[in-house]
């Protein structure tokens, strides 16, 4: 009788803690649906996050959970509303997210990234800076800039990201109402002539893997004028941003000279990026602990992360902090794992998961994965 | 004197008799911590119940109020009341451990477990029928005991000098012995892997297979079975 | 020369007559020895009965060996009286010393005033300078174990251990005796009472060293393993009660945990919230104090740091060992500060802190449940030393033929 | 029984031995005798001493014996132990007056030190190395304590009456110097601790002005308590106390004339030694300014001294946000001050204000 009782009451129980919602719409979502998931299309997720945008533990769950569900959380949503009522004729505004390891901020940004593209923004995304600046896989590629002077390029990764731009912004770019503002002279043989389409210099940059880094320089200033000129709107994200600031990447020369951030092109190219000298745009940045080295993450506060330097140079930012979960994102998430077969055995065991993980979600997950 | 003579024999034979009779449970086994040598800890010091429903079942039996009295070990470090805690699970890190590297060891079991959880998840949602689903064991906990269960020897074969010759003499395992080897095997099956794999992935993998009564370890533990089988013959020399 | 001849046999007469009864209690006197010496023998005992062999040792032909420990349990009873006079002295003037009264001053006054007067740091409580009756200073001796013709009295002499052996065979005699009881019980069919059924829960066998002390003998350790073998076969025999006093005289009492039981009663703040700290949470090399504020929401501060204090999935699961073992966990705030060690020693300090100070907060039962979990028990294990001439502090070398 | 037999003289007690020992002879009975030989009286035992003595003697020819007995010199009469005299009831303070180190002759006590292994008594008082090397306190029993501070009475004056308050104590003397004096265990009267001298002052009392007392705070570095306002010198260097004291009070001195005393490169302080973050002279500005110019289109050429001297206030909210910005500089990053800065950005770029969790 007693047993019957209990199994009926935590019936009850699981079905009173929803964690769905199906507004999958994020600008249509508001504060109700705060720490319920709603689940990404598919073909959208290819397309915004085909090359990288996702956490690698993340894409795995994706995997095992066969769906891709975000929480919509409460930064997201603020940054929404901000978005929202911004006047696009004043200079952009710059969002900083912070938070601590594992509290979500790539997530949100996913979130945010997935409104942009619903609100038919141009998407220029870079999925994690540290990838150029701090990652050194055995063949490197790395050469001087012919047109930078004591500048270095990373041509294959500029490619990779010229791909995913292109490949995050494809139904704007077929419009083809995208035209580069003046000529651009690669070589003697080769250039992009003045009212070509934006698609045609992102596939020279493709093509010709030596210009890329050049390529996204000129596709940066090109993004700018046409944003000055109301052709189209702008949504910056860039996970991972202080590492252009802090002082060293872990590239080196052929001469085995170190590479400070500034040295590299594709800094200077996304440097002038977050500037706020243009209009009709939005920037998102995230200072994230893990994109610099192990003996500056003592702090996940984004003065500390940025340095001065960089604190400068996105002065003023909105700073919106990424969180632990709540009491209620907490139920939901478990309930959530629940029912993605993720997280079992008796209900009074998640009291225990939430002390130990401290509500941090990548703890809870990692906590949840042997059991 | 003769009658001294008489008396000591009794007090040798309870020397050597009294031997508590070990319990079959090697799950409880585990539980209790054997020290071949005196610890810090007097003798007279309890092995801790932290376990919930162990207690419950001591209140039934109405044997908590005898323990009360006596003084208790702290649980060692590894030990929680969490519903997730399992003996076989610790005993496991330890084996895996190298060089005192808890952390890591405990990190791969936990990764191995995970991956399993994943592999399953995924057959899970490939199996059609809701019978089939049924089938599905998704706890990874309940595929490592399966799995140990699974290889755990019933005889093993020692090595006995008889006039210069060594026999292979089948026997009987002890049930602490037999739980050793298990896991040993497991852990030795899984270390022959390529470079490349990662151990997690190995271990989910032979677990798996053990688990299903099929693998290295199996074939391991039958091979062993036959060759005692096999040495029947010799039995005889082990009391001989 | 009749008369000197009559005298004479009437002489004769009377020592046959005497020399019957005086042998006979010479025989008496031979059984005191017996038992004197087969029992363990105490400090004053073994004075008095010494006297009485003094003089006895001028009329009698003594062995070589006897005249031997004649002379040194002389010397020795000489020099413990001296040293008897001599504390006696040493107290009253230390008395005078401190300015108290000699007639009340006790042993513990004697320790105080040593203390106060020598005072010493010395880490080894035995090495610092004492003061105490030479009953406790000087260790006991055995009585003589032989006649004066060298015999020995005991039937076990020739062990070298009699008394122990003579424990073991008491043991064993009384084994037999419970077995043919048993026997007799279960032929009339007669139920035992169930109040007379023996607990020795509670209380343990002798150490080794009590042992020893109590046989006058020294034990290995194989040999204690025996008496404790022998004597728990004893006591598991269902009419061991019978025994009892035999029994109980080999067993010392627990200095039970009844103190951790004793709760203190938690101090309230300016919001009237109860909070208990405990200070001296020990584990390894850590050390700090831990601080539990009743009505809380389960909030756990570590050095300003929450949980993420410690990294490592275990030592976070024992922080929060006892609070999930009482169900506390949603109920109370913590608050602990610790140093040194590493992240287990840590986090086990704060796991016996929490636990000891809930003790306020929790009812009797779950106190119990508590104390047969352990986590009242304070894991008082220490790093073991290095040892000189070999890589650890239990490891050798490795063996090398040569 | 026995006694009667013991007065019995030594012609009858030979007889009887003689007697008894016919009569109940039997060949490999040797016990009953053995027994007999009880009844014999102490005379008769002291005959047979020299008979029992089993002792082979050695034949001796060059009396080597009796040359060594003659080497042996026998020591003089040690005179007994001065505590042995001792009454118990005697004034211990006499006996003992001052501090010295053990001796064992003079001390009256069974005392015993040493670490010894199982089943040994510790050594005794009498040379004990070990007793002398631990202090004592044999001079300054309670008894004694208590006499002497009777006899030190009457030169102690009263504590004077106004000074009846902590708050009082401290406004007239502001300075405090602290120096312990030992009584110490061993001959010596001078610990070698009793020489350091500590000063303890307010800041506040030095009444010095913010660029003064900036410098005396970078003098004095870690001296300086800011929970507490003391600045605490302590002085060891010097033998002697006096001396201490002497250098502690120029310390304090020094210090303070030299932070009235302004240097020539004082004056070269700049930006980069960021000790005081003055938004009007960061780059923060410059960005704000820039940023209200171009979204209110105008022109923004502006050049470094233009940007200096542009007035905040006239940026709506601006003024909010500078103090934020220099806050979030000036006392360190941490949640507080990121909600402000937050809060102030947002008002600054008209946005929406940050929800809060429900």
């Amino acid at each position: 009788m007693l047993s019957r009782n209990l199994r009926f009451l935590s019936r009850r129980y699981s079905q009173g803690v929803t964690f769905r919602t199906t507004e999958t719409s994020p600008s249509q979502q508001n504060e109700n649906q705060i720490g319920l998931f709603y689940t990404v299309n598919n073909d959208v997720c290819k397309q915004l996050f085909g090359h990288g945008g996702l956490p690698k533990s993340y894409m795995k769950q994706t995997k095992t959970f066969t769906e891709t569900s975000l929480m919509v959380r409460l930064p997201a949503l603020d940054i929404i509303n901000c978005i929202k009522a911004t006047d696009f004729d004043k200079p952009v505004i710059r969002y900083m997210l912070y938070g601590e390891i594992g509290a979500g901020k790539s997530l949100t940004l996913a979130h945010l990234l997935h409104y942009a593209y619903e609100d038919g923004y141009l998407i220029v995304h870079v999925p994690w800076v540290s990838e150029w600046l701090r990652r050194v896989p055995r063949h490197k590629e790395m050469s001087n800039s012919p047109t930078h002077e004591g500048l270095v390029d990373l041509p294959l990764d500029g490619a990779a990201w010229l791909l995913h731009f292109k490949m995050q912004n494809q139904v704007l770019l077929k419009k083809g109402n995208l035209k580069i503002s003046k000529e651009y002279v690669w070589s003697k043989r080769e250039q992009t002539p003045e009212g070509a389409p934006l698609a045609e210099l992102i596939e020279h940059g493709i093509t010709r893997v030596k210009y890329a880094c050049d390529v996204i320089d000129a596709l940066i200033s090109e993004i700018k004028i046409l944003s000055n000129s109301k052709q189209c709107k702008t949504f910056v994200a860039i996970d991972g941003f202080n590492t252009f600031f802090y002082p060293l990447t872990r590239l080196s020369t052929p001469t085995k000279k170190k590479v400070t951030p500034e040295e590299v092109t594709l800094t200077k190219s996304f440097m002038e990026l977050t500037k706020n000298d243009w209009v009709n745009g939005v920037i998102i940045l995230t200072a994230d602990q893990l994109g610099v080295s192990q003996d500056h993450q003592e702090s996940h506060l984004p003065k500390y992360l940025l340095y001065k330097k960089g604190f400068e140079h996105i002065d003023p930012f909105v700073p919106v902090e990424v969180g632990r979960y709540s009491e209620r994102e907490f139920m939901s998430c478990a309930s959530y794992y629940r029912d993605r077969l993720w997280l079992r055995g008796p209900r009074e065991t998640e009291g225990e998961l939430k002390l130990a993980s401290a509500c941090n979600p990548y703890k809870f997950m990692e906590l949840c994965a042997p059991l | 004197m003769s009658n001294f003579r008489y008396k000591v024999g009794p007090i040798a034979k309870c020397v050597f008799q009294t031997q508590s009779p070990r319990s079959n449970l090697w799950c409880t086994l585990m539980q209790y911590r054997f020290y071949p040598r005196p610890t810090s800890f007097p003798d007279y010091f309890q092995n801790p119940i932290f376990r919930k429903e162990d207690q419950a079942k001591l209140i039934e039996s109405n044997e908590l109020t005898k323990l009360a009295a006596l003084p208790v070990k702290p649980p060692a470090a590894y030990e929680t009341s969490s519903v997730y805690h399992d003996p076989l699970v610790s005993k496991l890190i330890n084996h895996v451990m190298k060089m005192g590297n808890k952390k890591l060891a405990r990190n791969l079991v936990e990764k191995a477990f995970e991956n399993i959880k994943r592999i399953q998840i995924e057959r899970y949602h490939l199996a059609t029928t809701p019978e089939e689903k049924a089938k599905v064991v998704l706890n990874p906990k309940d595929i490592l005991h399966k799995a140990v269960e699974n290889s755990k020897p019933l005889l093993q074969l020692l090595p006995i000098k008889r006039g210069g010759i060594t026999y292979q003499v089948p026997g009987p395992i002890t049930e602490k012995r037999s739980l050793f080897l298990a896991i040993k095997w497991l852990l030795e099956a899984t270390n022959d892997k390529e470079r490349t794999i990662h151990f997690p992935e190995q271990f989910a993998w032979e677990l798996l297979d053990a688990a299903n009564n099929t693998g290295k370890v199996v074939k391991r533990k039958q091979d062993i079975h036959r060759q005692c089988e096999a040495n029947r013959a010799y039995a005889h020399y082990r009391w001989q | 020369m009749f008369l000197c001849y009559n005298k004479m046999s009437f002489a004769i007469k009377l020592t046959l007559k005497q020399a019957l009864p005086i042998a006979s209690r010479s025989s008496i006197i031979l059984q005191n020895v017996y038992n004197y010496s087969s029992k363990a023998t105490s400090q004053d005992n073994f004075y008095n009965n010494f006297t009485d062999w003094e003089t006895l040792s001028k009329k009698k032909k003594v062995s070589k060996a006897m005249r031997a420990y004649l002379e040194r349990a002389k010397e020795h009873d000489e020099f413990m009286k001296k040293q008897q006079f001599e504390y006696n002295i040493g107290k009253r003037h230390l008395a005078n010393m401190m300015g108290e009264d000699p007639e009340t001053f006790t042993q513990k006054d004697v320790d105080r005033a040593v203390e106060y007067l020598f005072p010493s740091g010395i880490y080894d409580r035995a090495a610092r300078p004492l003061m105490k009756p030479p009953e406790e200073v000087f260790p006991a001796r055995k009585a003589a174990e032989f006649d004066e013709a060298g015999w020995p009295h005991h039937f076990l002499f020739y062990t070298g251990k009699p008394n122990f052996f003579k424990l073991l065979y008491d043991i064993t005699e009384n084994i037999q005796d419970l077995y043919k009881y048993g026997d007799k019980v279960i032929r009339k069919k007669e139920v035992t009472d169930e109040k007379l059924l023996l607990n020795i829960t509670g209380s343990v066998w002798l150490t080794k060293d009590q042992l020893e002390q109590l046989l006058v003998e020294t034990v290995t350790d194989l040999e204690y393993d025996n008496f404790k073998l022998a004597m728990d076969r004893l006591v598991s025999l269902p009419h061991s009660h019978i025994y009892k006093d035999f029994i109980e005289k080999f067993r010392k009492p627990l200095a039970t945990q009844r103190f951790a039981l004793e709760i203190p009663k938690p101090s309230y703040d300016e919001n009237g919230n109860a909070f208990v700290t405990t200070y001296e949470c020990l584990r390894k090399k850590a050390r700090g104090d831990v601080t539990i504020k009743s009505p809380g929401t389960g909030k756990i501060t570590i050095n300003g740091q929450d949980l993420t204090y410690f990294e490592d999935t275990q030592s976070r699961e024992q922080v929060i060992f006892p609070l999930i073992f009482t169900g506390m966990q949603d109920k109370v705030d913590i608050v602990c500060n610790i140093e040194g060690g590493g992240p287990s020693g840590q986090s086990g300090a704060i796991r016996w802190g929490i636990a000891w100070g809930l003790r306020s907060f929790v009812d009797k039962d779950m106190l119990e449940a508590m104390q047969l979990a352990g986590l009242l028990t304070r894991d008082h294990r220490r790093r073991e030393r290095k040892k000189p001439g070999q890589p650890g502090a239990r490891k050798k070398p490795t063996w090398k033929r040569r | 029984m026995y006694l009667i037999f013991c007065h019995k003289s030594v012609i009858l007690n030979k007889l009887i031995k003689m007697s008894l020992f016919i009569r109940n002879y039997k060949p490999g009975v040797a016990y009953n005798a053995q027994i007999l030989w009880r009844f014999n009286s102490t005379t008769a035992e002291t005959v047979k001493q020299g008979e029992d003595e089993e002792e082979f003697r050695v034949l001796d020819i060059l009396h080597k014996k009796g040359k060594l007995q003659k080497r042996v010199n026998r020591r003089a009469d040690i005179q007994p132990d001065r505590s042995e005299k001792m009454p118990t009831d005697q004034n211990w303070g006499n006996v003992w007056p001052g501090p010295r180190s053990f001796h064992p002759s003079s001390v009256p006590l069974p005392i015993r030190q040493g670490y010894v292994p199982k089943g040994q008594a510790p050594p005794g008082k009498k040379a004990n190395a070990e007793l002398m090397k631990i202090p004592n306190f044999l001079h300054l029993t309670p008894p004694v304590v208590k006499s002497q501070c009777e006899a030190l009475k009457k030169f102690c004056t009263s504590w004077p009456k106004l000074l009846n308050s902590e708050e009082a104590i401290e406004k007239n003397y502001p300075m405090e110097i602290i120096s312990s004096d030992y009584c110490h265990a061993s001959p010596t009267i001078r610990n070698p601790l009793a020489r350091i001298v500590t000063l303890r002052v307010k800041l506040s009392n030095l009444k010095l002005d913010s660029r003064a007392r900036d410098k005396f705070l970078r003098l004095v570095g870690d001296k300086y308590d800011e929970k507490t306002d003391l600045v605490t010198l302590t002085a060891d260097r010097c033998p002697v106390r006096k001396q201490n004291m002497d250098y502690v009070n120029y310390l304090l001195t020094a210090c303070y004339h030299e932070s009235w005393t302004v240097e020539d490169w004082e004056t070269d302080k700049c930006l980069e030694d960021m000790e005081y973050y003055d938004f009007d002279l960061n780059p923060s500005k410059k960005n704000l300014v820039n940023w209200y110019l171009m979204s209110n289109n105008e022109d923004n050429n502006l050049n470094d001294e233009q940007v200096k001297n542009f007035d905040v206030s006239k940026i709506p909210n601006g003024v909010e946000y500078k103090s934020a910005v220099s806050e979030l500089f000036n006392e360190g990053e941490s949640d507080l001050a990121l909600n402000k800065y937050d809060t102030s950005v947002r008002k600054l770029l008209g946005l929406p204000e940050k929800k809060i969790a429900n």
